[in-house]
């Protein structure tokens, strides 16, 4: 289900010291990539909750890359293996929920790395309009019209149902 | 021939620049060309074993490509002259598909009958024509076609070889032919339509 | 779900100039966000040119104190640039730092995106999210520790000793561990300098006297950093000081073991290959300290069990072949790295012959070779050790700026490569060719010594060498190597025959930069040099805080440049040590002991063992000293039981809420 | 694994045919089997490629696509993806089109396009295409390879001539060095050859230059000849048809228009193969190269027998008929449709 007009909505989590200052360079470099996706930032990629994702994803999140420093490099010695492992079980648990699992993406990104990371931010963007919206927690009526006051590309979900993460 | 633009540069007239020049080749070019990364270093000028025989290095060629120079660059003996050694092109600091943007050129070169009188562009169509006719290629009748044609004089001392090829049986006197050759036309018959489309 | 008492928020949108207004309509967001955001508590948003100069910090800190703002949102740069400013900015005006957040719109916006639309959209979002964060955020205090004053340097060549002497020169201790025998670095492997070609030895040596007798410096030669804990102020340190298997209190550097000992081995380091050393040796007669090394590998008492040659010999019984490497343990408040360089592989471009074809030589080699100390005191002649060259070529750009080997210029090439042309000439009046791309000689004096390298004759040729051979095509080119390239300036291939060829070779990191880097806790670039805090206004700094970088181990430079970055390391750590204290960020994870169930699961995952487990009260408890923040911990807890200070779950997922606008309805949280 | 996809290449059957004999030779010590691609075409050379991209890469793809069909392993090939092209012209232009239909989709969507025409598609990445000598050292090995030696070839003076077209670009990094590759050197010791530096070894032989300009390659011809020569060298080895065509028939015409007088026989590395594995010389297609390796075999013993020499060429050639002339006004139609 391919739809030309669909921007998908993504949260992108970063750590502290590779990812976000991956992305810091791919923004001083002027390297352009896909609007889509909006970052919070970590210390450490240990750091993320799996519900913080789930929150993401039942809020209205299209997606969640989930970036940190690569493996052996963790600012913090070895967390971001545990991001790997929290990372792994996330995707069974989003499989169980019905989820398409390619929906969370992990991303290692060097804080050298800014080009990998506007290429990874680009692609995945692709990936998830290919999977098409996720409208997680939405009456079967589908999308709902996006508020008239924001700009189209803004795709906002409808946000009337909370659904408790 | 390239004396007309130096004719009107003369009469105080500037010489027709095509800007878009650099990128319409690189587009065209098999791969990635990195055409546009070209540092003029002349590593590929130097590593060129028939730099002696072209009227450009390939470096130049490129800075004429950059100065939107067609005409001159695609009168320019240079891509005919390539061997396709890939000596220039694994050496290029830049990564520049030089190989790749020589047979660029020669294509565009045709197209625009602007090639200089070299032989190479007949000796490629008679090439293309036999194997497009019998799907493999024929030594025998492009060597003997192309000689005929081009160097008459130069055949007399050639005989003795070809005669030694035959005799030895490395020459076969006819062409083989596939079996799916209307396969193979059909495949080359849209692939030609979808050229001119790009 | 959060304080009864509605928060006060003001949102200040930044222009920086057209860098962010040129793709955001700023006054749109600002707009916007009074509007949308109100019911959240924004009761002012304001945009400005540029929010941080003092302007617009002025402004913060007046509607701080006349509107009662307690909270702040700055949507402009990156934190990494400016949340420190506008932090401060906060506590002038008497509002806790840690009540402010940044939204970066720049980096993460206006600089990646090019439609006005979509980009006015998405920082809409992004100072929602802040907007929504910082109404979770808690006050916070900075947390205070003492500074050691102590400083560890890395590397004993021009750039560590310097930074070791300016150092102890102010009164405080250092600590210069090197890794090789002798400290000197490269530079003492020179014979001149450019471009005013002073004598390499003439000048470095003082400075390797001075840091080798200087009361303040303990000089740790022939020992490497095996392990860094801790942090800025506070840094533990392992230090394996390898067995030199020379007493050093008994030697007193008489040089009499080197004379004895029969066995000779080539000298890959210091002679770079061309000339040989003994098996216990000091790597040149100048070096600091004077005490030899046994090379345990060749020795042949420690290979075959007889000799001890040295032993007999040595006037006051300082060899002992019992000697065990030591470990010291060392405190330090701060680190320079001065670990320098390699230099590039020559025989990866195949193409030039290196390795293959004797008469090519490195630019290592003919420093050398050209060095009056060197094996051929200072007699510029081919491998075979006696014929001097009558033409020689000079290749510049050898493994620099090509994508098949390393794709920064090196930097000291050219002038390096002006140099030799030059002692070339002088020493043996050959044809000398100089191979370049673009000639480079930036900074003082550099181009007029070009000039004076053009005026004694060095023909120079424009053009990448393509290949060196020594398959002649005619009786010209017999017997010689030829050069092989594009006169690029003439359009013309040339091949031009010459006795000699000296590849320029590039600089690059260290082959073991990047296990250095781990284990200091600093990052190195895609071409491997360290990365330091900012390009251009921190190039000294890291990331890391107490960690200082100089010389070619950030990248490659010359030797003017790394002295004067070894200056400056050095004032940045003499200014921490005179702060005695530093601030470090109160992001730390805390127990609620009345929610911790016991389970231990935190333990084991905290890799600064910063968790322990009481059994008297069967809970884990976080020892904030050890604590450096990272949040697995805070993650992990089954009771959620652990919050993280800074970046707790409520402000996460209120950054989460507000960044997909699911607060512009809902009303307050 | 010990089976292949052949890729033989136009030269194979003719100018190269000794190549061909001899790498059936020594297919069965090595226990090699290779299965021809069924119905394969012309790769197109260094001349396709000069006139149209698209149908040029089509050419190449047809037999990408016609191998990768075969690679099944219900069609009883054993399932091998690797496709063996013992022509250097014809390795590279297979395996070039593979990679650059990965480095440039839209090219790789056109070319299947065009394929789709004649029923095929073709996912670049989908094989693997290697050299013979590739296939002979790294898989095989050269210990297997020297196991099988019973006639060391210890007193012949080689010099290995790779070419360019194997080594360069290799975009899969397959080989040694680009400049220096030591694998036919490598190879030809375990045959137990003298093998000589040749720092040419990588240099051009001329390629279709002899065709077209035939002044250029003859001065490439003797710069590979003379050096090889002043080396000291009884024969050049090659791996590449092409190489062995311009250095072997043009010699003597180069040795003309300089006034030189070289006899430098070359054969194909899989010749000596054959010959060190003890195989007679007839059978691996000594004798019809126009540079006799006669002299230089006969110092390690071999004795090369005489060629029949032929009946007179036919009086009169009626061959079959050629195919259309090129013509400028022909050419011209073609642009404007």
């Amino acid at each position: 289900m391919t739809d030309d007009t669909f921007e998908p909505t993504i949260i992108g989590f970063t750590c502290n010291w590779c990812s976000y200052r991956a992305s810091d360079l791919a923004g001083t470099a002027r390297m352009k990539y896909a609007p889509n996706v909006r970052l919070i930032r970590l210390m450490c990629s240990g750091r993320l909750d799996p519900t913080f994702v789930l929150r993401a994803l039942s809020g209205g999140a299209d997606g969640v890359m989930i970036t940190g420093c690569h493996p052996g490099e963790c600012h913090y010695i070895e967390q971001n293996y545990k991001a790997l492992r929290r990372f792994l079980l996330l995707r069974r648990v989003l499989t169980g929920l019905g989820i398409e699992p390619e929906r969370v993406k992990l991303v290692w990104a060097s804080a050298a790395e800014g080009a990998k990371f506007a290429a990874e931010a680009t692609a995945f963007v692709e990936e998830i309009r290919k999977l098409g919206p996720l409208n997680w927690g939405k009456a079967d009526s589908g999308q709902q019209t996006v508020d008239h006051e924001e700009p189209s590309t803004v795709h906002r979900p409808s946000s009337e149902v909370e659904v408790p993460a | 021939m390239p004396q007309m633009t130096d004719e009107r540069v003369r009469a105080g007239m500037n010489r027709e620049e095509d800007p878009s020049l650099l990128h319409e080749v690189s587009m065209k070019t098999a791969g990635v060309s990195h055409l546009e990364m070209c540092i003029q270093c002349g590593t590929c000028g130097g590593s060129c074993p028939v730099a002696m025989d072209m009227e450009h290095t390939p470096r130049m060629l490129f800075a004429m490509l950059r100065a939107g120079m067609r005409e001159e660059v695609l009168r320019s003996n240079t891509p005919w002259l390539c061997v396709s050694c890939y000596h220039c092109v694994v050496r290029c600091p830049q990564e520049v598909h030089i190989a790749d943007v020589m047979y660029t050129l020669k294509g565009m070169a045709i197209k625009a009958k602007l090639y200089s009188d070299s032989t190479a562009p007949h000796f490629s169509q008679t090439f293309v024509d036999m194997v497009e006719a019998y799907g493999r290629s024929y030594e025998m009748g492009l060597a003997s076609r192309h000689y005929l044609r081009h160097f008459p004089l130069r055949l007399p001392s050639m005989m003795p070889m070809g005669l030694g090829m035959i005799t030895k049986g490395r020459m076969t006197i006819t062409p083989k032919k596939i079996k799916h050759l209307d396969q193979l036309k059909s495949i080359l018959h849209r692939a030609k339509q979808l050229e001119l489309t790009s | 779900m959060s304080d009864q008492k509605q928060e006060r928020v003001g949102v200040y949108v930044c222009h920086c100039g057209t860098n962010i207004a040129g793709t955001v309509d700023v006054v749109d967001v600002a707009n916007w966000a009074a509007e949308k955001l109100k019911h959240q508590g924004v009761i002012i948003a304001r945009e400005y040119k540029f929010m941080c100069s003092s302007l617009g910090q002025e402004l913060i800190e007046k509607d701080i104190k006349e509107l009662g703002l307690t909270r702040v949102v700055v949507a402009a740069c990156s934190p990494h640039l400016h949340e420190k400013t506008f932090r401060t900015a906060a506590k002038n005006a008497g509002l806790n730092p840690y009540l402010v957040e940044l939204a970066s719109i720049r980096e993460q916006v206006s600089w990646v995106h090019t439609d006005k639309v979509v980009a006015t959209a998405k920082s809409k979002a992004v100072v929602s999210g802040a907007v929504s964060r910082v109404i979770e955020n808690r006050a916070l205090d900075e947390i205070k520790v003492p500074i050691n004053p102590n400083t560890l340097i890395v590397g004993g060549g021009v750039a560590g000793i310097q930074s070791a002497l300016e150092i102890a020169n102010a009164g405080f201790h250092v600590y210069l561990v090197e890794r090789e025998p002798s400290i000197g670095g490269h530079m003492a492997q020179f014979d001149k300098t450019f471009p005013t070609l002073d004598c390499s030895a003439c000048i470095l040596t003082p400075r390797m006297v001075e840091a080798g007798t200087h009361p303040n410096i303990t000089l740790l030669t022939w020992s490497e950093v095996t392990n860094v804990a801790g942090y800025v102020g506070n840094f533990h340190v392992t230090i394996k000081k390898k067995a030199r298997f020379v007493n050093e209190e008994l030697c007193t550097g008489c040089g009499i073991c080197q004379e004895k000992c029969p066995k000779k081995v080539i000298d890959d380091v210091y002679e770079a290959g061309l000339g040989y050393r003994k098996t216990v040796y000091t790597p040149f007669a100048q070096a600091v300290p004077n005490f030899p090394v046994m090379d345990k590998e060749n020795c042949t008492y420690f290979i075959k069990g007889t000799c001890k040659a040295c032993e007999k010999f040595c006037p006051t019984n300082a060899i002992d072949f019992a000697q065990q490497d030591q470990m010291l343990n060392i405190d330090v408040g701060n680190i320079i790295l001065a670990t320098g360089y390699d230099l590039f592989d020559a025989r990866r471009v195949s193409n030039y012959g290196y390795g293959r074809l004797p008469n090519v030589f490195t630019s290592l080699e003919f420093e050398r070779l050209s060095n009056a100390a060197g094996p051929t005191s200072g007699n510029i002649v081919l491998r075979d050790g006696k014929t001097m060259p009558k033409s020689v070529g000079i290749i510049h750009c050898v493994g620099s700026r090509d994508k098949n080997f390393n794709n920064y210029c090196s930097t000291i090439c050219c002038m390096q490569g002006l140099k030799f042309a030059h002692l070339v000439h002088e020493r043996t009046g050959a044809t000398v060719y100089n191979f370049y791309i673009d000639m480079r000689t930036a900074y003082k004096a550099y181009d007029e010594f070009y000039q004076r390298v053009l005026e004694e004759g060095t023909l120079f040729v424009r053009g990448k060498v393509a290949e060196v051979t020594d398959a002649a095509r005619n009786d010209r080119e017999k017997g010689k190597l030829i050069i092989q390239c594009e006169d690029t300036l003439a359009g013309k291939q040339r091949r031009i025959p010459v006795d000699m060829v000296i590849l320029s070779s590039g600089l690059q990191p260290r082959k073991d930069a990047k296990e250095v880097g781990k284990l200091f806790g600093i990052s190195c670039s895609m071409d491997g040099w360290f990365t330091e805090k900012h390009p251009k206004l921190d190039p000294v700094a890291t990331m890391t805080e107490g960690i200082y970088i100089v010389g070619c181990a950030q990248g490659p430079k010359d030797i003017p440049s790394s002295v004067a970055q070894g200056a400056a390391a050095s004032a940045r750590v003499l200014d921490k040590i005179l702060q005695k204290e530093v601030s470090l960020e109160p992001i730390k994870a805390s127990i609620n002991k009345e929610a911790c169930s016991g389970c231990r699961i935190c333990n084991g995952l905290c890799p600064f063992n910063a968790i322990a487990f009481i059994a008297d009260d069967m809970v884990s408890d976080i020892n904030p000293a050890l604590c450096q923040g990272c949040g697995t911990c805070v993650a992990a807890c089954p009771a959620g039981a652990i919050s993280g200070t800074g970046f707790s779950d409520a402000q996460i997922m209120a950054q989460i809420d507000g960044l997909l606008l699911k607060n512009l309805e809902i009303g307050n949280y | 694994m010990n089976k292949y996809l052949l890729y033989p290449g136009c030269s194979m059957d003719s100018s190269a045919k000794a190549y061909m004999e001899s790498l059936n030779e020594i297919l069965e010590p090595l226990n090699l089997h290779l299965e021809e691609i069924k119905d394969w075409n012309c790769c197109g050379a260094t001349e396709y490629l000069g006139i149209n991209l698209i149908p040029a890469y089509s050419l190449i793809a047809r037999n990408l696509a016609l191998a990768a069909k075969q690679m099944n392993p219900v069609n009883g090939t054993g399932g091998t993806r690797t496709v063996v092209a013992p022509c250097s012209a014809c390795y590279l232009n297979l395996a070039k089109a593979d990679y650059y239909m990965q480095e440039r989709p839209t090219l790789g969507a056109k070319v299947n396009e065009a394929l789709a025409a004649g029923g095929l598609e073709y996912k670049a990445g989908t094989l693997d295409v290697r050299h013979l000598i590739d296939v002979l050292v790294y898989d095989v090995g050269l210990d297997t390879i020297r196991s099988k030696v019973v006639r060391p070839l210890s007193g012949l003076k080689v010099v290995p001539y790779m070419g360019c077209m194997l080594p360069r670009p290799d975009y899969q990094h397959r080989w040694s060095d680009h400049e220096h590759p030591t694998e036919l050197d490598d190879l030809l010791r375990a045959l137990g050859a003298d093998v000589i530096d040749y720092p040419l070894t990588t240099e051009c032989c001329g390629g279709h230059m002899t065709q077209i300009g035939p002044e250029t390659a003859f001065e490439l011809i003797r710069r590979l000849v003379a050096d090889a020569d002043e080396r000291g060298a009884q024969m050049m080895v090659t791996v590449c048809p092409m190489c062995q065509m311009n250095i072997d028939a043009y010699q003597n015409e180069a040795n003309h228009f300089f006034g030189t007088n070289y006899h430098m026989p070359i054969l194909f590395f899989t010749q000596l193969m054959g010959l060190a594995f003890g195989k007679e010389p007839g059978d691996l297609g000594i004798g019809v190269e126009l540079v006799s390796a006669r002299n230089a075999l006969a110092n390690i013993g071999v004795e090369v027998p005489v060629t029949q020499e032929p009946a007179a060429p036919r009086k009169k050639d009626e061959g079959l008929p050629m195919p259309r002339r090129w013509t400028k006004h022909e050419g011209r139609k073609e642009a404007v449709k």
